[in-house]
């Protein structure tokens, strides 16, 4: 019974990790990321390994979708300024 | 001739300086679980770091 | 030819398909109370006063692999810093200033010192709570990026002088090195942490070298991170190409 | 298992699957909304695991959760302020729900520990945690329609 927590945390990494592969704009793919991140900092501390668990939250929440999303920022403004130059 | 502060901007600034000091030693106090006189240097330090650059931020931001 | 590949695919696949097989096979049941190693850990822990094992496991008994991860993130942001550094074609354009909701500017700069000072807690008091220098100094660098959530570019460039970061960065590895090199000369291994008073157990100043270690590697991360971030930074908002190149 | 842990449960549980299935799924505007309210089902987890483990340390990791979560939302929402503002991204209903759940969990917790340093603890991380989701929710309300470049 007390391995309930477990299951439920391990069954949404399983499918939270499979939707994250599933996406095709990296954008959205962030954004799942983000959500993974927190739900493993989740699953470490259910797993009773909390230090794991922090250096995960520090970063996946903010760190790893801020490096993300300027990149993509960057491929986004070169597009655009391609298409201006044209 | 040296240009000099008006005494009220630097009364005002070490009063914010004090402020956000205060505010934040008071925060490490109760994050901490056990007090004495090391965790207290320590606190009394990092909520230092913590006001100035309080103050360096406000100011960054107001300064446009 | 291709074939030949696929065929070197299936085999390598399934012998290591049934090397994990096997090696499952053989784990010991999950979750259980006792581990060999674990147990030898806690105890070294316990003999040297350091009430967080996972940070007597990091910074005394392992210390040597800390310092090649250490040096891998050192390494890592020093070939970012080359490969983002501004190439000759390029030009930088000074960032447009934004007009970003009060309360949202407000928020920022209100969270900014506290997540700072939270930052600085978890490195202080790796040796006792969960935390330690790398969760700690990536919190604090994050906290120093709130200006360019909440106001923009231009005001993070006033509070971040670029040169502090990378000097400070290089100069947290030496420290860490330093202190290494420090039980070198008192006579004993590399990193063996027996210079320092162990102190008393569950107070700030208990585990000998291992809150200083935690601080040198908590200054490394946090520079470390401000230093990556400020070039993805400048690529994304600050670099342009020129056109017609 | 006690209570806490089965409150603990039904959070992560109940609050995964239903913010995997914003995350995932519809336009930007609903997956930012979901990645905000993520914060916060899983950081009075958080808080409801370290009462029902009986480890007081492991509240720090809903502090940093409470001081981060919001900080990812914000990013989320500036860098993609471009396709956030042709639509509605404002769900107060949620927002104000999620942080009246939290302050119960909060409330719960801290009659549990009783007055003290602790409890303290426990009020900052809820105000954090509510201040942070409510700007949050803002920003994506249009709090960086005046972003464009930067």
């Amino acid at each position: 019974m007390a391995d309930a927590l477990i299951v439920v945390v391990l069954l949404l990494v399983a499918a939270s990790a499979t939707a994250a592969v599933a996406q095709r704009d990296p954008a959205r793919q962030a954004l799942v990321l983000s959500f993974l991140g927190t739900l493993l900092a989740a699953l470490f501390t259910v797993l009773q390994a909390p230090d794991v668990g922090l250096s995960q939250l520090a970063v996946g929440s903010a760190l790893t979708p801020l490096l993300i999303m300027l990149c993509v920022r960057k491929i986004r403004r070169r597009g655009r300024s391609k298409e201006d130059a044209r | 001739m040296t240009r000099r502060t008006a005494p009220r901007a630097v009364l005002l600034a070490t009063g914010e300086l004090l402020a956000w000091w205060a505010a934040l030693a008071l925060l490490w106090l109760v994050l901490i679980t056990s007090v004495d006189t090391l965790e207290r240097i320590v606190g009394a330090s990092c909520a230092a770091l913590g006001a100035i650059l309080a103050r360096l931020g406000r100011r960054a931001v107001t300064w446009r | 030819m291709n074939r030949l590949r696929l065929w070197l695919l299936a085999v390598g696949g399934a012998g290591l398909a049934a090397l994990l097989v096997a090696a499952c096979l053989d784990l010991p049941g999950f979750g259980g109370r006792h581990h060999p190693y674990g147990d030898r850990a806690v105890q070294a822990s316990l003999a040297r006063h350091t009430a967080n094992t996972i940070s007597s496991v990091n910074f005394d008994q392992r210390a040597y692999d800390t310092l090649g991860e250490m040096s891998i993130l050192f390494a890592a942001v020093l070939g970012c810093v080359v490969l983002l550094r501004q190439a000759r074609d390029e030009h930088r354009a000074p960032p447009e200033p934004a007009e970003v909701a009060r309360p949202v500017r407000r928020y920022a700069l209100l969270v900014l010192p506290v997540a700072l000072v939270t930052g600085l807690y978890v490195v202080a008091h790796g040796q006792l709570s969960p935390g330690g220098g790398f969760q700690g100094g990536v919190v604090a660098a994050t906290a120093l990026h709130l200006l360019y959530l909440g106001a923009d570019y231009g005001a993070l460039e006033r509070v971040r002088p670029l040169g502090v970061y990378e000097t400070s960065d290089a100069v947290a590895v030496c420290a860490y090195l330093v202190l290494g090199l420090a039980s070198v000369l008192a006579g004993t291994a590399f990193l063996a942490n027996t210079l320092l008073p162990y102190g008393t157990f569950n107070t700030l100043s208990s585990g000998g070298a291992v809150p200083l270690l935690n601080a040198a590697v908590g200054m490394e991360v946090a520079s470390a991170v401000v230093v990556l971030l400020a070039h993805f930074l400048d690529q994304a908002v600050e670099i342009e190409e020129e056109h017609g190149s | 298992m006690n209570g806490w842990i089965l409150a603990a449960t039904v959070a992560l549980g109940g609050g995964g699957a239903a913010a995997l299935w914003g995350v995932t799924t519809g336009p930007p505007a609903r997956r930012v909304i979901a990645q905000n309210l993520t914060t916060s089902a899983f950081c009075p987890a958080l808080l409801l695991l370290a009462q029902g483990y009986g480890r007081p340390a492991y509240v720090d990791l809903a502090l940093l959760l409470a001081l981060l979560g919001p900080v990812g939302t914000l990013v989320f929402a500036r860098l993609l302020s471009d396709d956030l503002s042709a639509q509605d991204a404002s769900a107060w209903g949620l927002t104000w729900t999620a942080a009246v759940l939290g302050a119960a969990a909060v409330v719960a917790l801290c009659v549990a520990v009783g007055p003290g340093r602790a409890m303290v603890k426990l009020l900052v991380i809820g105000v954090l945690l509510i201040g942070g989701n409510v700007i949050a929710s803002r920003a994506l309300a249009g709090g960086f329609r005046g972003v464009r470049g930067g």
